[in-house]
């Protein structure tokens, strides 16, 4: 069954689940210190009214929406009550830069944006000139903004104030433009944080959107009885998908955390049954965790040590429902009332029937980490451009280094140049107002290129990532150069952080690393090492012995392949601070911007190929107020 | 309220007539008078043992002065218990932090809320009827403030586990939560350090904003006295030396003289 | 370790302030009570009944009351065995002089009767703290004792000078007198120390409860957030006064049935009852029934073993009782001046916690 | 006229138990102004020397009933009878190893705690002293006799008679025991007053820090008067040990010290002897006049109920200073 037959919008599933599931808690969020819940009905009600207050503020069908701010249900609502009228939700990244956020403003043309709070509103107010079609900013909560200038500026308050008002002079209007609405019609736009260039902005229609949600859901059997944490950035695909996509063709509830600080504590409120994260949050996760068994008396670290070993051995083949000798099941059984129940419990993940990660390659030992405690955690593979879903692990078929197979509904080839290529309902309309790089990604029989380099393990039919196409280059001596694979490959090691390899068309591979200052810190405190900053902490000799250490580890592990031998590392340094995306080195989903780090830091690049044992630098950083200043160091090179 | 005569200043929250405290033989204030606006910053500043803490003792009731006469909301204010001038919504922070040791962040600032609980004993005993309904209808007042004070994740926490400066910043809490009229805060910043003191500021100029709450208090800090009030009065050995606009103040050769300790 | 909270969150604030805001809590609470009424009182005998079960409960009842004078309101007294007589006798004299109401209104009215005399006792704290207050106290112990022990009208002008419990029935079962059933006497006290607890319970979670721990905590600043600390306090005497009442009611009607003044309602009742909320821990509910259970069973685990097992005097039991006694207060002062119950709170952050350590 | 002889006879006797009273109260104020301890088991002290002294006395063996249950032996004694001298010495070296113990395992442990907390401290030493010194000498009421004058003074008698044409019924014991009593106060008072020790404890009561500052170990001060408590704590027990024979109700009677305290005000030692004497006057006067028409034994509860009512009017006592609360 394809999404045509399907022929439905998110406002359809809405009225739908309001006759489903009327009563039913759609969305809770804490605040005051409870979990306020509305139902389906409330849901519907609370859109209504937001539409009916876009319509008083003349919002246009075809007109652009924008949402900046932390996952809070009136924001979903906002998002839906612009598709209610035939506009067009353009959620934005809330931690972005103010010209970022210009530049998209801008870009879409948004003549309304919807903001969380005052430092969205004062980020948006700076750009204005960069946005003039913007008209009117909607804001949620009041706090500090009395004082501002309100010709311009309108409080959800308010716009709950005018509902009668709105009804009876809008009323036939929103039932007009909901008539309108039709499945190929645009469901939302969201901007990919390009790894090169200004962010583009992917158009998906409702089409799109409820087929990938139908398709994913059904693989999963999620049901209305589910229960998800939306943490993510609203402005991700992700996101969305989960927290509109997936929750209204399911009718499950999303619940949204009091505040950033209080996540993880909200998390093991709620509870969630269905989980999604990047693998750095499953990471962080591990990684705190192991800190705080640290502190633990012997006897507890011991006990723990020995059950995790033993989890190791046994957990991923229980979990994947293959035979264990008794003894071992035994044994796994106590480990489960001493160690994994209680260990799920404070992690917050006890409930957690599926759980995926994705966006990145995640380190085995962790995966396996989670799974071995009996977290179903699996992989998948997506894109904006796809809504999502491209490939995805069954239960049962669970690998750390493959993800899985193709999801229902997708079709995959790849190109002789390695480069994964798919087709699918979920396949996205266009690039807004960027017909070129549109045609350049999806070819007219609808094939769109991922620009990921991977292939297909003949044994399982699983696809493996090697890297982003463009990035797999050759060396000098033409053999095989995957930069984000031996990345990867290093960043599964807690104590570093991220890091950039280098090595197209020279001789050997070297590398720029950034340590982990939470988990090096914290080794560091533990063999009272003494720093005063990062800068310091990155400097220490023993801390270079160490990443010393993993690389060759890694470089072990490269020799064995044949045609990835060539990227070894054999020269290395630490950076003096930490890539930081306000900076332009990561985007906001946290990726590197390759080609920003080689120009950047082309001094430390030239150092580490002319054999020079150091090198003096001088970085222009920002702050979070915005403010620039430099700082400068000489860096140690190592060789391995 | 045996007078009812209405002062002659409408816009006046409170008036502080020629008021005059002694301890035995000690003069601790002699003829006072100043006056606090609706909904403005009034900063009471002097040096060590000028007598300011006792100032604001007098005001809610904590000591009553031989002679003077206090006037609230245009009445004259008869001798009355300190809880009972809590319930003409009076609050107050204290100069060393006058906390419940023993109880949450959350129980002091419902304990803030004691003036407007009026259950009886028996639905308490029973946790029934309007006792039940009080209760989660001032959680409700109180939970906003926590909010408002960015101080969510302490709400359970006994306060004698919390540092120096989140103390502070709970007993404005729980000052806060008796939603005063007049707020008397006596040096709320003493001993923080500069962003915590900013927050503080933040806070009060919300209060003082959002709230329209009036501040009577007393601060060391110059710099953020002329940032926050919008007049400040003087006092020095009991007696008030000068009473206006901050610049003024600060340079009125009084003030200047009793800071630098000229003897008079 | 067997703490599985995830999932457990609150929509409401009701929710969020139950006593029992952990769901195994819930359950472990529950258990309790099912074993309370519905087991023991099919297996308990007289010697149970006598020895461990009816004083436990009845001296928890008492420690319940000085627990919210004291470790709520924090106005030490030393005058609980003088209170916990005056609802002795008054019940003796409800008994005797309506023999037709009912045991259950007797001993209720009992403790408001304790209740006024609290009050009248409790005035000099407005005036005096701590251990000023404590003497004056001292002062209702002996004068009410005397009172008892030298007006005949209290016990009747018997020539003995004791007094002895009627047989009284609740439902057509006997409650009091010598002929009655353990499990009747064991059911009695129980209704009446749940009962009560789960009023304690309320009240100091309540606006009341706050007042008294503002006062206990600052008492200025209490009475300038407008705290009445008369009320306060007052409140706290009578309230804990009513709980010792129906203690001493129970005390004579249900558990001894005879009472002499001196004896049984001497000073070292009063601070028997202290240590008991010392040892449970102060302003705690469960505390004061922990301790109840200690300071009962400890004397007679004490006496079966030395007296039963190993034969020795009564008396020198008796006197390593007071030694023990006297140094598990000491040692509880200095290293856990919350008491058993703040340990079990720990132990169970502890396995809230699991597997980290904090 | 007769009547009022007779009253005038039943104050002065009260007037000397109120010396006795005095001085026990001298014991709690002395530890109370320089620890800040409210002593409760001061009156317990009173008992433990009794106990010592006679057992000593009269050679019990230490813990001979728990030796015998232990062991299935039956010792009695060990037959003699140490001279009475020795034994003080002995009681007077156990009462200072007491004072050594407790601020060596109590005090220094609850440094600068709530003043509550310490008082409770002091009943669980009381409980513990109560059964540690009948557990150690026995439970069984005892003579104590060290050779202090007894019964009626004749000399007394027959003089009152003299001169009113009614003899006076003194004890001799009564007599002996305020003398003693008299002098021990005014020592202890010119101590405290005049001697370096003295001045220093009323350093540390005015302030710890101050006392501190000019070189004066709390620690030592601490010892100092509690072994001062329990040189009192030994004379009265003397004395009332061979007035009333060596019994637990002994330690209530030394209790009486407490609302004397009240009436006099914690912190002054003029205080604490006036105090004593009004009790000890007014409750055996009171019990002479009202008690009969309310069922006599009126002492056990006069002296508190006095204090408790005083206490309303005038909390800080007669000679305690007022407390400004400051915020």
């Amino acid at each position: 069954m394809t999404s045509e037959q399907l022929n439905l919008t998110i406002p359809d599933l809405l009225d739908r689940n309001v006759q489903k599931y009327g009563q039913k808690i759609a969305n809770r969020e804490k605040e005051f210190g409870i979990w306020q819940s509305w139902t389906w009905q409330d849901v519907k009600e609370g859109v209504e009214e937001i539409a009916l207050g876009y319509l008083s503020l003349g919002i246009q069908e075809g007109d652009h929406i924008a949402v900046l701010g932390r996952n809070r249900p009136r924001l979903y609502w906002s998002m839906v009550a612009a598709q209610w009228i035939g506009a067009v939700p353009v959620p934005i990244y809330q931690d972005a830069v103010g010209d970022e956020i210009g530049y998209v403003l801008g870009h879409c043309e948004a003549v309304l944006a919807v903001a969380g709070d005052q430092e969205q509103v004062d980020k948006i107010l700076e750009q204005q000139e960069k946005c003039k079609a913007l008209q009117q900013i909607v804001y949620l909560d009041p706090r500090g903004l009395r004082k501002y200038d309100h010709s311009r500026l309108h409080s959800f308050a308010s716009i709950h104030d005018n509902l009668a008002e709105n009804k009876d002079r809008f009323g036939e209007e929103l039932i007009r433009r909901r008539k309108a609405l039709s499945p190929e019609k645009i469901c939302v736009m969201l901007y990919t944080s390009g790894t090169t260039g200004n962010p583009k902005g992917v158009v998906l229609s409702h089409d799109n959107i409820i087929a990938a949600s139908k398709a994913s859901s059904d693989f999963d059997s999620l049901s209305q009885k589910e229960t998800v944490l939306a943490y993510l950035p609203m402005a991700w695909v992700g996101d969305f998908i989960f927290s509109i996509g997936q929750a209204y063709w399911s009718g499950f509830c999303v619940n949204c955390p009091e505040s950033s600080q209080t996540m993880m504590h909200d998390l093991r409120e709620i509870g969630p049954s269905y989980f999604f994260a990047p693998p750095r949050v499953f990471e962080s996760l591990l990684t705190t965790c192991m800190i705080r068994i640290e502190d633990a008396g012997r006897t507890k670290r011991s006990m723990f040590q020995y059950f995790m070993q033993h989890a190791r051995k046994v957990g991923v083949p229980i979990m994947t429902g293959e035979k264990v000798s008794l003894m071992d099941l035994i044994i796994y059984r106590a480990g489960e009332f001493f160690v994994y129940g209680p260990l799920r419990n404070v992690l917050g993940l006890s409930r957690v029937r599926v759980g995926y990660t994705a966006g990145e390659a995640i380190g085995p030992e962790i995966f396996d980490f989670y799974r071995s405690i009996g977290v179903n955690l699996k992989q998948l593979y997506g894109q904006t451009e796809a809504s999502v879903f491209i490939t995805i692990q069954p239960d049962g078929e669970v690998e750390a280094d493959s993800v899985g197979i193709a999801c229902p509904g997708v079709e995959i080839k790849i190109d002789d140049r390695g480069e994964i290529f798919y087709r699918s309902p979920g396949t996205f309309i266009e690039y807004y107002k960027n017909p070129e790089s549109t045609n350049s990604t999806k070819d007219k029989d609808g094939w769109v290129a991922t620009g990921d380099a991977g292939f297909i393990d003949e044994s399982n039919g699983h696809l493996k990532i090697i890297d982003r196409a463009k990035d797999v280059g050759k060396m000098a001596n033409g053999k095989l150069f995957a930069p984000k694979y031996v990345e990867n490959k290093l960043k599964f090691f807690p104590d570093i952080l991220e890091t950039v390899v280098f090595g197209n068309g020279r001789d050997y591979c070297t590398a720029v690393i950034n340590i982990d200052l939470i988990s090096v810190g914290n080794w560091a405190e533990r063999h009272n090492v003494v720093y005063s900053s990062y800068q310091e902490l990155a400097g220490h000799p023993e801390v270079y012995d160490i990443i010393h250490g993993y690389i060759q580890q890694v470089n072990e592990d490269l020799a064995k392949d044949e045609n990835l031998s060539g990227c070894r590392v054999k020269r290395f340094l630490i950076l003096h601070k930490e890539l930081d995306a306000d900076d332009g080195e990561l985007t906001r989903t946290r990726k590197v911007r390759r080609r920003v780090v080689e120009d950047k830091y082309n001094d430390l690049v030239t150092a580490l190929y002319d054999g020079s044992k150091e090198v003096a630098t001088t970085t222009e950083v920002t702050y979070e107020d915005g403010r620039k200043g430099f700082i400068s160091a000489t860096l140690r090179i190592c060789e391995v | 309220m045996n007078e009812t005569e209405v002062t002659d200043k409408v816009d006046t929250l409170m008036d502080i007539k020629k008021v005059t405290l002694r301890f035995g033989g000690v003069k601790a204030l002699s003829d006072v008078s100043f006056n606090i606006k609706e909904s403005e910053i009034r900063a009471i500043i002097g040096p060590n043992g000028a007598g300011k803490s006792s100032m604001l003792n007098v005001i809610n009731g904590f000591y009553t002065p031989q002679e003077g006469e206090i006037w609230f909301q245009g009445k004259r204010r008869p001798k009355l218990k300190p809880h009972q001038i809590a319930y003409q919504r009076i609050a107050r922070t204290f100069q060393n932090i006058a906390l419940f040791e023993g109880m949450t962040v959350l129980d002091n600032m419902m304990t803030g809320r004691m003036i407007y609980m009026k259950s009886g004993l028996l639905p308490q005993l029973l946790w029934w009827g309007k006792a039940e309904r009080e209760e989660t209808e001032n959680r409700m007042i109180v939970e906003r403030i926590i909010d408002f004070l960015e101080i969510q994740h302490i709400r359970k926490t006994p306060v004698g586990m919390l540092p120096y400066g989140l103390q502070k910043r709970v007993e404005l809490g729980r000052a806060l939560a008796a939603e005063p009229k007049l707020l008397l805060l006596d040096e709320p910043m003493a001993g923080m350090n500069n962003e915590e003191k900013e927050d503080m500021c933040r806070f009060i100029l919300d209060v003082n904003e959002e709230l329209g709450t009036s501040i009577a208090l007393i601060e060391h800090d110059m710099g953020v006295v002329m940032d926050l009030a919008d007049r400040v009065v003087v006092i020095d050995h009991g007696e008030k030396i000068a009473d206006g606009l901050p610049d003024q103040v600060r340079n009125d050769q009084n003030v200047i003289d009793a800071y630098l300790g000229v003897a008079h | 370790m067997f703490y599985r909270e995830v999932g457990e969150f609150k929509t409401s604030y009701p929710q969020d302030s139950e006593s029992f805001a952990i769901g195994l809590d819930k359950y472990g609470y529950y258990f309790i009570l099912i074993i309370a009424f519905g087991i023991i009182p099919f297996l308990v005998n007289d010697y149970w009944a006598n020895a461990v079960f009816v004083p436990f409960l009845v001296w928890a009842v008492a420690s319940l009351g000085l627990n919210i004078l004291t470790g709520h309101c924090g106005q030490i007294s030393l005058g609980t065995g003088g209170f916990m007589a005056v609802g002795a006798y008054s019940c003796y004299k409800l008994m005797t002089s309506f023999p037709d109401l009912n045991i259950i209104f007797c001993i209720i009215i009992s403790g408001v009767i304790t209740a006024a005399v609290g009050i009248l006792f409790g005035i000099p704290s407005l005036r005096i703290k701590g251990f000023y207050l404590a003497v004056a106290t001292l002062a209702s112990q002996f004068f009410l004792v005397w009172l008892f022990n030298r007006v005949p009208w209290f016990y009747n002008y018997s020539a003995s000078g004791q007094i002895s419990t009627p047989e009284r029935s609740v439902f057509g079962v006997l409650v009091t007198g010598p002929n009655v059933q353990p499990w009747a006497q064991y059911l009695i006290c129980l209704l009446f120390a749940f009962g009560l607890a789960w009023g304690a319970r309320n009240l100091t979670r309540g606006s009341l409860g706050r007042s008294w721990m503002a006062t206990r905590d600052m008492d200025i600043a209490a009475e300038i957030i407008g705290v009445n600390l008369l009320k306060a306090k007052l409140s706290a005497f009578a309230i804990s006064s009513f709980y010792i009442g129906i203690a001493g009611a129970l005390f004579f009607s249900v558990y001894l049935g005879a009472v002499e003044a001196t004896e049984a309602f001497g000073i070292n009742q009063s601070f028997l009852v202290l240590f008991m909320i010392i040892i449970g821990g102060l302003g705690s509910i469960l505390g004061s029934f922990i301790g109840a259970a200690f300071m009962v069973l400890f004397p007679v685990l004490l006496k079966n073993i030395l007296v039963g097992w190993w034969q020795w005097d009564a008396a020198i039991a008796t006197h390593l009782e007071f030694i023990s006694v006297g140094i598990l207060i000491i040692v509880f002062l200095i290293f856990e001046p919350h008491g058993l119950a703040q340990l079990w709170r720990l132990l169970k952050q502890k396995l809230r916690l699991w597997p980290y350590p904090h | 006229m007769q009547t009022l002889l007779f009253a005038l006879e039943v104050s002065l006797n009260g007037f000397m138990t109120g010396i006795l009273y005095s001085l026990v109260a001298l014991g709690f104020v002395l530890i109370f102004k320089a620890s800040g301890v409210f002593n409760y088991a001061q009156g317990v002290m009173v008992l433990f020397a009794a106990l010592t002294l006679v057992g000593l006395q009269q050679g019990i063996v230490p813990f001979e009933h728990l030796i015998n249950n232990l062991f299935g032996t039956s010792i009695h004694g060990f037959g003699w009878n140490m001279p009475t001298l020795l034994a003080l010495l002995l009681t007077l070296l156990t009462m200072l190893l007491l004072a050594w113990l407790v601020e060596k395992l109590i005090l220094k442990h609850l440094v600068n705690q709530n003043p509550v907390i310490l008082f409770m401290a002091t009943i669980g030493l009381a409980y513990f002293l109560e059964g540690f010194g009948d557990l150690m000498w026995g439970a069984d009421v005892k003579k104590l006799d060290i050779g202090v004058p007894m019964g009626i003074s004749d000399t007394v008698e027959s003089t009152t008679y003299d001169w009113f044409g009614y003899g006076f019924f003194i004890d001799r014991l009564d007599i002996t025991a305020s003398i003693v009593a008299a002098l021990l106060v005014i020592g202890l008072t010119i101590f405290s007053q005049y001697s370096k020790t003295g001045r220093a404890l009323r350093a540390v009561a005015d302030d710890h820090q101050a006392a501190l500052s000019v070189g004066i170990s709390l620690r030592q001060i601490w010892v100092i008067v509690w072994s001062i408590a329990g040189l009192v704590a030994l004379i009265a027990g003397i004395f009332w040990g061979s007035k009333s024979g060596v019994q637990f109700s002994l330690s209530l009677v030394a209790l009486k010290a407490l609302p004397v305290l009240m009436l006099g005000g914690l912190t002054s030692i003029p205080g604490a002897i006036v105090g004593g004497l009004l009790i000890g006057v007014g409750e055996k006067l009171f019990d002479f006049l009202v008690g009969p028409m309310i069922g006599g034994a009126t002492e056990n509860w006069f002296a508190y109920v006095v204090a408790l009512v005083f206490l309303l009017f005038r909390p800080q006592g007669l000679f305690g200073e007022k407390i400004i609360e400051r915020v």
